[in-house]
C-alpha cells in the first residue's frame, strides 16, 4: 500500500463530468436453448486518469464487460448488449461498428491477458504497433507510423527499437512481449486502457515492473485504466477505486483503501482473507464451493448464496440492490447486520 | 537456414535411393520386356537376345542396376528401349505439360478453396459454411475422371466451349493453350480445392480464436483487415503443408487425368511406358516423379518457412 | 505490411511451365512459315506414330505418317486392286515370270540430303526389307535385287511370284536414304523421297509435315501444309471434327457413323473395307487341338449378334471365307450360315467336352471393341459351356503372345491390303510368321504356293477359293466380319478418297476448297 | 472468456450426416450383399433388343452396348468394389498396423528400415504406383486387392507409428511394464486401444479412397476382367458413348460419388468423435 495516486479520492459527484459512464450493462451469451445472462446490472463511472480495479475470479465476466465497452459482443449473433455506455458524451451502444471501430484503438485501447498469445505470429511487432497510428490515421505515411511505434516501443522501455520492431513476437520474452502488447494500446493515445489482466501470464518481478509501468505511463498521459485482476495485491498497490463482480453482478464497489479496510460484501471478506497479507500470520480461508458456471447461475435471489456463511431466506428470493455511501457501495442483504 | 535445407536434402537422399531401387525391382517384375514389345509377333529368342544385348537387359538385374544408378547420378536416365529417344528428353519434352496442368489445378484450388474456407470459417454454423463443407466433402468424392468425361460432354461436346482434348503449346497458341487447359484443371483440382477448403475453415476457425484476433480488433480493425491480413496469413500455414501432400495427388491424378483429355504430359508417358514395356522410360519417369514429389515437399517446407517466420530463424 | 506477393508464386510457376520447352532444331522460321487453317490440312489419327522407320512400322498410325513421306516403286490405284507407278515409271517381267525389271523415275530426291533417288537406294531398301524388316517373309521368293544402271533395277525370283508387285507397292515397302539411316537411324526421322516431308514431330501432339521442295512439281500436293493429330480418344476425334479443330478422321467408329452423317459441313464415306477380324484358336494346344472343338467354337458363335452389338450392325458377316465381297478373290460360299448350338454341343460332345472346359480368351486392350467382341463372345460360348475367361493386355505384349504362339483363344483383326496372299498366305500356310494358330496342312500349303506362282486371275481365284474351304472348315480361325472403312472429312476438303485398305495416297490430291 | 461461454449448455453434437451416410451405406452394402436376389436381370445376359436401351420401364436405368441392364450390372458392381475396397484396406491396415506398431514399439534400426520404406512409398503417387504394380502382376481381382492393398499400407504406418511412439512413454504404459506385462500383452491391452480412434477414422476414409483408386484403375484398363461390371469398367464402357447413352457414364459415376461421399462423411463423424485432438479443438 505504499503508492497512491497523486490525487485524492473525491465523492463522484463535485467531480467532472465522468469520462466513462456505464449504467445498467447486461451481456448475454446465446447458448442453444436460450440466452444467457452473463453481465448483469452493471453500473459504474471513470473519471480521466483514474486507475479502476474489477476483481473476480475467473468467468465471473470481467472480460466479458470489458469486450463490451470495446463493442465486441453483441454485435454478432453470440451476444446481446443492454444497457447505456457513455463515454466522452457519446452512447457507445447506439454506434455503428463503422463509428467503433474508429473509437477502438484509438480512444479506447485494450492491453490483453495473455502477451504469448496477443502479437500476431507472423508480422514483424514493429509493423503491429505502427498499425494502430496507421489505421486511425494518426500518421500521414507508413514510415511515420513507424516512426511513432518505435518511440512508443521506446517509451515502454523496449532497448535498441529501432532493431527491434523488426523482429517477430517469438523473438521476445513474455515480459517484453507485454510491453509491447502496451505500446500497442498506447500508440492510439487513447483516453481509456481497458488493461484484461496484463500481468496473469507473467512472473512477479515481471508483474510488478509491468505494472509500474501502466502507472506511469496514466501519470505522463493522463489517461484512465480499468484494470482487470483477480489479484487484491495489485489492486492493493496500484489502483484508486476497485469493483468487485460474482456471477455477473458488481457485488461491491469502494475506493481502494476503503474497500480493503472495511470489506463489507462475504464473498469481498472472503477473497481478502485468502490472500497471503504480508506480516500478518494467520491461516488463509479458501473459500468453500466454486463459482457457478454460466448456465448455473440462478435466475433469481444472490448468485453467491450457495457459498455464503451468511445466507438467509430473502437472498434466495431476491438480489440485492447496490446500495451504501456516495463511495462504498454493497449489495449484500447482510449490510444492515454490519453496518 | 541453409542447414536446414542442407538437412532436409540429406534425408531425402535415402529415399530416393529407395524409389530408384522400387522403380527398377517392380519394373522388372513387369511380365514381358522391351524386346519382346518391339518385336511383337515377329520375336523370336534370337532377335529377342539381341536387343536386350544391345540395350543391356542382358546382365543380371544388380548389374543393370549398378550401371544405371552410375548413369542416373550423373543426370543419364538412359535410353527409351521403344523410341531411342533419350528418358530425360522425353521427361522435358512431356514437363511442361503436367507441371502447367498441376499447378493450373493448384492454381484453381487455392482461388477457390481460400476464400470459400474462409468465409465457412468466419460464417460458422451458418449457409456458408455449409456450403463449403458440402463442397469439401463432395469434391473428394467425384472420381476426377469421371467429372472429366462429365465436362466434355458439356462443355464441349454441347457448349462447344472448348476442345475436348489434346494439347496446344502456350507459346504457339496461348488462348488455345487457355482452352485445352481449363478442363482439365478443373477436374483435377476439385479434390485439392475440396481438401483444401477443409483445411482452410479448420485452420481459420483455430486462428480466429487465437488472442491476436481479438486484439487486432481491439485496435480498430476492420473485417477485411481483420481476415485478410490479421488471420490470412496465420491460417495458410496448415494449408500449405497440406498442399504439399496433395502433389502426390497431383502427380498421381494427372496420369488420369491426362488420359481422358488426351494431354500430352508426363502420366500419359507413364501409361505408354506402361503399355510398350519400356523398362528404361518407365523406371524414368517414376524416379522423376518421386524426386519432384520431394523437392516439391521441400518447398512447401521453405514456403512454410516463408510465412511462419518462427521456423526461418529456428 | 499487407504481403500478398505469394498469390502471384503459382502465376509465376505457370508461367515458368510454359517456358522450359524443350529445344527443337528445327528453325522456327520453318516450323510456321506461314501455316494456316486455308493451306494446312489436319487429320486426327487414332495413336502417335510408334516409329517414322517404314521397315519397322507395324502400326496403322505409323503407316500412315510413313506413306507420305516415302515413295515405293509401284502405288495403290484409287480403284481397288490396281496398281500404279510410282518410283518405278515402267516394268517388265521375264517370260520365266522369274525377273522383274524397273525403270525409274529421275526425278525423285531425298527430302533430307537432296539426293536425287537412285537404283541403289532402291537395291539397298530391298534389301533392308528382305534382310531385317517387319515384312521380310513376303519377299523370301527374291534371290536378288540389282542396279545394271542408276536407274534400272532388276528383282530376281527363285520362283515366280504373283504378289510380288503388290507387294512392292505397300506402303512400306518404301525406298529409304541410306545416308539417314547411317546418321542415327530412322525411327524419328525422314528419310525418305515421299510428296510430303517431315518438319516436326512431337510426341503425342502433332507430326507436322510440308509439301516437299524436293518433288517434281507435278507431283507436289495441292495442300501445303499436313498434320497428323493424335486423338486417342474416339470421343475427342470426333469432337474435333465437329467443330473443325480437324479436317480429317480416318476411321469414324461404327456408333458415330449415324450421328455424323447429320452434322451439316461433315462428308461421312463409308464403303466395305479390308480389315476384318477372328477368333483365333490355338490348333497346338488343347482343347483346341482338337478340330471339332474348333467347329463346336465356329457353330455357337452368332455373328451377326456380334456385328449388331458390337459394329452397330455395319461390319459384313464372314460366313464363308475370310477375302470380302469387295475383292477379287473373294469366294461366294457359306460354310456356317447360322449359330447351330445343337451341332455345336454334338461337337463338343464327341470330342468328350461334353461338361465343357475352361479358356482363356485374349485380346488386346487397346482396342475397345474388340474387348467387347470378346465379352459377347464369353457369353456365347457359355451356352456350350466353354467356359472362357477374357484377358485383355496391352497391345505390345499381347501380340509377343500371339507371336509366341503362348494363347489358347484370342480375337483379333487383319487388314488384308491388295494381294490375296496377303489374306492367305502370311496367315494359314505352315510355319509362317502370323501363323500364330500354329495351322498346318500340306492341301493349303500347296494351294497358297500355286496362288503365289500362278499370275492367271481366274485360277488364282479358283485356288484361292479351295483353300478358303479348307480354312474354313477346319477353323483355326472363326471368322467373323469384315468391317466397313468410314471416313469422315469437312466439307470444304475435297479430292480425298477413301480407300477399302488403310492407305491415304489420295492426300496427295486432296486440295482445301477455302 | 467468450470462448470459454460460447458452447456451454450445447449439447455434443450427434453429426446427423455421418449418421445418414452410415445409413445410406449400410443400404448399399445390403443392395450389394442381395444383389444376385434383387438385380431385375442378369448382369452378364446380352440383349439385341436392349441395345443401348434408354431408362425406363424395362430397364430402369438403360442398357449398355451389349444390351445388358444397367441396373443389375450397378449392383453387381457394388459387390466388386465393396468387395475390393474391404479387402484392400482390410491388407493395408493388418500390414501397415502391424509393421508401424512394431517400428514404433521397437525403435531402433527396423523403425529406421521401415520409416524409410514409408517414405519411399510415400513418395510414388498412389496412382502411379497401383499403376505400375498392377502391370507388374496382371489385371485380375486379387491382384488389384493387392495393388490397393500396398499403396495404402503406409499411411496406416505412418499412423500407427506415431501413435505407439507418443503411448510408448505414457505413464500407463509404464506403469504396466513396471509390473512385469509382456510386450504382446501391453501392445494388445494398453496400446491397441490407444491407437485404435485415428485407425478407425483412417480405415473408412480409406474405403473412400480405395474405391475411387478401384474404379481408376478399371477405368484405365488395369483392373478386373473386361466383362465384370466394376464401376470404373462401366464408366469406361459409357465415356465413347456418351452422346448416344448418357447414362451408361451418368450412373456409374453417380454411384461412385456416393459411396464415397458416404464413406467421407462416416469417416469425418468419425474423426470428429473419436480424436481427442479434433475434439479439443472444436470445444475450444
Amino acid at each position: 500500500m505504499t503508492r497512491r495516486s497523486p490525487r485524492e479520492f473525491e465523492p463522484e459527484k463535485s467531480r467532472p463530468p465522468a469520462l466513462l459512464s456505464v449504467d445498467g450493462l447486461r451481456v448475454s451469451l446465446r447458448s442453444r436453448t436460450r440466452m444467457l445472462p452473463a453481465v448483469q446490472e452493471v453500473s459504474f463511472s471513470m473519471q480521466r486518469g483514474e486507475i479502476l480495479a474489477l476483481v473476480g475470479e475467473s468467468g465471473c465476466g470481467k472480460s466479458l464487460t470489458a469486450q463490451a465497452l470495446l463493442g465486441l459482443v453483441g454485435k454478432n449473433s453470440l451476444g446481446q448488449v443492454e444497457g447505456s455506455i457513455r463515454f466522452k458524451d457519446r452512447e457507445l451502444t447506439d454506434l455503428s461498428e463503422r463509428e467503433m471501430r474508429a473509437i477502438r484503438g484509438r480512444e479506447i485501447a485494450w492491453v490483453s491477458q495473455d502477451p504469448m498469445t496477443s502479437l500476431n505470429p507472423v508480422y514483424p511487432v514493429g509493423a503491429q504497433i505502427a498499425e494502430v497510428p496507421w489505421l486511425h490515421q494518426l500518421c500521414r505515411t507508413r514510415n511515420q507510423a513507424r516512426g511513432v511505434a518505435e518511440r512508443w516501443m521506446d517509451r515502454v522501455g523496449i532497448p535498441d527499437p529501432a532493431l527491434r520492431a523488426r523482429d517477430y513476437p517469438f523473438a521476445f520474452s513474455g515480459g517484453m512481449r507485454q510491453r509491447l502488447v502496451i505500446s500497442m494500446g498506447l500508440s492510439g493515445e487513447p483516453d481509456l486502457i481497458i488493461a484484461d489482466e496484463p500481468t496473469t501470464a507473467l512472473d512477479v518481478t515481471i508483474q510488478a515492473q509491468i505494472l509500474d509501468l501502466l502507472h506511469d505511463l496514466r501519470a505522463q498521459t493522463g489517461c484512465a485504466i480499468l484494470l482487470i485482476t483477480h489479484d487484491l495485491g495489485v489492486v492493493a498497490q496500484w489502483c484508486d477505486a476497485a469493483m468487485v463482480m460474482y456471477a455477473g453482478r458488481i457485488v461491491e464497489k469502494a475506493p481502494v483503501g476503503e474497500l480493503l479496510a472495511n470489506p463489507t460484501h462475504p464473498y469481498t471478506q472472503n477473497l481478502l482473507a485468502s490472500v497471503p497479507t504480508p506480516g500478518h500470520r494467520r491461516p488463509l480461508q479458501p473459500i468453500p464451493g466454486q463459482a457457478p458456471a454460466l448456465e448455473d447461475i440462478p435466475s433469481r435471489g444472490c448468485p453467491f448464496r450457495e457459498r455464503c456463511a451468511l445466507a438467509r431466506a430473502a437472498c434466495e428470493v431476491h438480489m440485492p440492490d447496490l446500495v451504501g455511501s456516495a463511495v462504498h457501495r454493497v449489495a449484500c442483504w447482510d449490510r444492515e447486520v454490519k453496518a | 537456414m541453409i542447414f536446414y535445407i542442407a538437412r532436409r536434402l540429406l534425408l531425402a537422399i535415402p529415399v530416393l535411393f529407395g524409389i530408384s531401387l522400387v522403380a527398377f525391382a517392380l519394373v522388372r517384375l513387369v511380365p514381358g520386356d522391351t524386346a519382346t514389345v518391339m518385336l511383337g509377333m515377329q520375336y523370336t529368342e534370337a532377335r529377342g537376345e539381341q536387343i536386350r544385348a544391345e540395350m543391356g537387359l542382358d546382365q543380371p538385374v544388380p548389374v543393370q542396376y549398378a550401371i544405371w544408378l552410375s548413369r542416373a547420378l550423373s543426370g543419364d536416365l538412359g535410353q527409351s528401349g521403344f523410341t531411342g529417344q533419350p528418358v530425360t528428353r522425353a521427361l522435358r519434352e512431356r514437363l511442361p505439360v503436367t507441371l502447367q496442368l498441376a499447378s493450373s489445378a493448384v492454381l484453381f484450388a487455392l482461388v477457390m478453396a481460400l476464400p470459400l474456407g474462409m468465409m465457412a470459417a468466419v460464417n460458422r454454423g451458418r449457409w456458408p459454411d455449409h456450403l463449403a463443407m458440402t463442397v469439401g466433402v463432395a469434391g473428394l468424392s467425384v472420381p476426377n475422371f469421371w467429372l472429366g468425361i462429365l465436362l466434355i460432354l458439356l462443355f464441349a461436346r454441347t457448349l462447344g466451349w472448348a476442345p475436348s482434348g489434346g494439347f496446344i503449346h502456350l507459346f504457339e497458341d496461348p488462348v488455345g493453350n487457355l482452352r485445352t487447359m481449363i478442363l482439365p484443371a478443373f477436374a483435377l483440382g476439385l479434390a485439392v480445392a475440396a481438401v483444401l477448403i477443409r483445411t482452410m475453415r479448420a485452420s481459420m476457425l483455430d486462428v480466429l480464436g487465437q488472442e491476436y484476433l481479438r486484439m487486432a480488433r481491439a485496435k480498430g480493425c476492420g473485417p477485411l483487415r481483420l481476415y485478410g491480413v490479421h488471420a490470412f496469413r496465420n491460417a495458410l500455414v496448415p494449408v500449405l503443408t497440406v498442399l504439399g501432400i496433395q502433389v502426390g495427388y497431383l502427380l498421381g491424378g494427372s496420369v488420369v487425368i491426362e488420359s481422358v483429355f488426351g494431354l500430352p504430359g508426363i502420366g500419359l508417358l507413364a501409361l505408354e511406358a506402361i503399355r510398350n514395356r519400356d523398362y528404361v522410360l518407365l523406371q524414368g519417369v517414376i524416379v522423376f516423379v518421386g524426386t519432384a514429389f520431394l523437392l516439391i515437399n521441400l518447398t512447401v517446407d521453405l514456403l512454410y518457412a516463408w510465412v511462419n517466420p518462427q521456423i526461418r530463424y529456428g | 505490411m499487407t504481403r500478398l506477393h505469394w498469390i502471384w508464386c503459382p502465376a509465376v510457376f505457370l508461367v515458368l511451365a510454359g517456358c522450359s520447352r524443350n529445344a527443337d532444331p528445327v528453325p522456327v522460321t520453318e516450323r510456321d512459315a506461314a501455316r494456316s487453317r486455308t493451306n494446312e490440312l489436319i487429320v486426327a489419327i487414332q495413336s502417335d506414330a510408334k516409329t517414322l522407320d517404314p521397315h519397322l512400322a507395324t502400326d496403322a498410325a505409323s503407316m500412315r505418317v510413313i506413306e507420305n513421306l516415302y515413295d515405293t516403286l509401284l502405288t495403290y490405284g484409287s480403284a481397288y486392286g490396281t496398281l500404279e507407278p510410282g518410283l518405278a515409271r515402267s516394268w517388265t517381267l521375264s517370260d520365266d515370270g522369274l525377273t522383274y525389271t524397273f525403270q525409274l523415275r529421275t526425278n525423285a530426291c531425298f527430302h533430307h540430303t537432296g539426293r536425287p533417288v537412285l537404283a541403289d537406294d532402291v537395291v539397298y531398301s530391298l534389301d533392308r526389307m528382305r534382310s531385317s524388316g517387319a515384312r521380310s517373309s513376303v519377299f523370301a521368293p527374291v534371290s536378288s535385287v540389282t542396279a545394271p544402271t542408276p536407274h534400272t533395277v532388276i528383282v530376281t525370283l527363285t520362283t515366280p511370284l504373283a504378289s510380288l508387285l503388290a507387294h512392292l507397292a505397300h506402303p512400306m515397302s518404301a525406298v529409304v536414304d541410306r545416308e539417314q539411316v547411317g546418321a542415327g537411324g530412322l525411327k524419328r526421322a525422314d528419310g525418305g523421297s515421299g510428296p510430303y516431308a517431315l518438319i516436326e514431330w512431337k510426341a503425342q501432339q502433332y507430326a507436322r509435315l510440308k509439301a516437299a521442295d524436293t518433288a517434281p512439281a507435278s507431283l507436289r500436293p495441292r495442300v501445303p501444309f499436313l498434320t497428323y493429330r493424335p486423338l486417342p480418344d474416339e470421343t475427342a476425334r470426333t469432337t474435333a471434327l465437329r467443330t473443325g479443330e480437324v479436317d480429317l478422321l480416318l476411321d469414324v467408329a461404327g456408333k458415330d457413323v449415324q450421328s455424323l452423317q447429320q452434322v451439316p459441313g461433315i462428308v461421312v464415306e463409308s464403303q466395305p473395307g479390308t480389315f476384318w477380324e477372328y477368333i483365333g484358336l490355338n490348333c497346338t494346344r488343347p482343347p483346341f487341338d482338337d478340330i471339332r472343338v474348333r467347329q463346336a467354337v465356329a457353330w455357337a458363335v452368332d455373328r451377326d449378334l456380334i456385328n449388331q452389338l458390337v459394329k452397330f450392325g455395319r461390319a459384313t458377316v464372314l460366313d464363308g471365307g475370310p477375302i470380302p465381297p469387295n475383292h477379287w478373290a473373294y469366294a461366294p460360299f457359306t460354310m456356317y450360315p447360322a449359330r447351330n448350338l445343337e451341332r455345336a454341343r454334338a461337337l463338343l460332345a464327341e470330342a468328350g467336352l461334353a461338361d465343357g472346359v475352361d479358356v482363356e480368351l485374349l485380346v488386346s486392350s487397346d482396342f475397345p471393341y474388340q474387348v467387347k467382341a470378346a465379352e459377347v463372345i464369353k457369353q456365347l460360348l457359355k451356352d456350350i459351356n466353354l467356359r472362357v475367361t477374357v484377358r485383355a493386355m496391352e497391345s505390345g505384349v499381347f501380340f509377343h503372345a500371339l507371336g509366341q504362339k503362348d494363347f489358347t483363344m484370342t480375337l483379333v483383326g487383319w487388314l488384308g491390303f491388295v494381294d490375296p496372299d496377303e489374306w492367305l498366305g502370311l496367315l494359314f500356310r505352315s510355319g509362317a510368321l502370323w501363323n500364330q494358330q500354329g495351322y498346318g496342312n500340306p492341301e493349303v500349303d500347296q494351294l497358297i504356293e500355286q496362288g503365289r506362282s500362278v499370275t492367271d486371275r481366274a485360277k488364282r481365284q479358283d485356288i484361292y477359293r479351295r483353300a478358303q474351304e479348307i480354312v474354313a472348315l477346319e477353323a483355326p480361325m472363326v471368322f467373323l466380319y469384315v468391317n466397313e472403312r468410314t471416313s469422315a472429312h469437312l466439307a470444304d476438303v475435297k479430292g480425298f478418297v477413301n480407300h477399302p485398305t488403310v492407305t491415304t495416297l489420295s492426300l496427295r490430291e486432296t486440295w482445301l476448297d477455302r | 472468456m467468450v470462448d470459454s461461454f460460447r458452447h456451454a449448455g450445447q449439447p455434443l453434437c450427434p453429426h446427423p450426416s455421418a449418421v445418414a451416410g452410415l445409413v445410406v451405406l449400410s443400404l448399399l452394402g445390403l443392395l450389394a450383399l442381395f444383389a444376385p436376389v434383387i438385380a431385375p436381370y442378369d448382369p452378364f445376359a446380352l440383349s439385341g433388343n436392349a441395345m443401348l436401351a434408354p431408362p425406363g420401364p424395362d430397364h430402369w436405368l438403360g442398357a449398355d452396348q451389349l444390351g445388358r441392364d444397367l441396373l443389375s450390372r450397378l449392383l453387381y458392381g457394388a459387390r466388386i468394389s465393396f468387395h475390393v475396397a474391404v479387402l484392400s484396406v482390410g491388407f493395408a491396415l493388418g500390414i501397415g498396423t502391424l509393421a508401424g506398431g512394431i517400428a514404433g514399439y521397437v525403435g531402433g534400426w527396423i523403425d529406421q528400415v521401415v520409416s524409410r520404406c514409408v517414405d519411399v512409398l510415400f513418395s510414388i503417387p498412389d496412382i502411379l504406383l497401383a499403376l505400375a504394380i498392377m502391370a507388374a502382376l496382371g489385371p485380375t481381382l486379387n491382384h488389384l486387392v493387392l495393388a490397393i492393398g500396398i499403396v495404402y499400407t503406409p499411411i496406416f504406418a505412418r499412423i500407427a507409428r506415431g501413435a505407439v511412439l507418443d503411448l510408448r512413454h505414457a505413464d500407463y504404459i509404464e506403469a504396466a511394464r513396471s509390473i512385469g506385462s509382456s510386450p504382446a500383452a501391453i501392445l494388445y491391452r494398453h496400446v491397441l486401444p490407444g491407437i485404435l480412434g485415428p485407425l478407425v477414422v483412417q480405415t473408412t476414409l480409406s474405403f473412400a479412397f480405395a474405391i475411387l483408386t478401384e474404379a481408376a484403375l478399371s477405368f484405365l484398363g488395369l483392373g478386373v476382367e473386361p466383362d465384370q461390371p466394376s464401376w470404373g469398367i462401366l464408366l469406361n464402357q459409357g465415356k465413347d458413348l456418351m452422346e448416344r447413352a448418357w447414362w451408361i457414364a451418368v450412373f456409374p459415376g453417380l454411384a461412385i460419388t456416393l459411396t464415397v461421399f458416404c464413406f467421407n462423411l462416416v469417416g469425418d463423424g468419425l474423426r470428429d468423435a473419436l480424436d481427442p485432438r479434433v475434439r479439443a479443438e472444436k470445444r475450444a
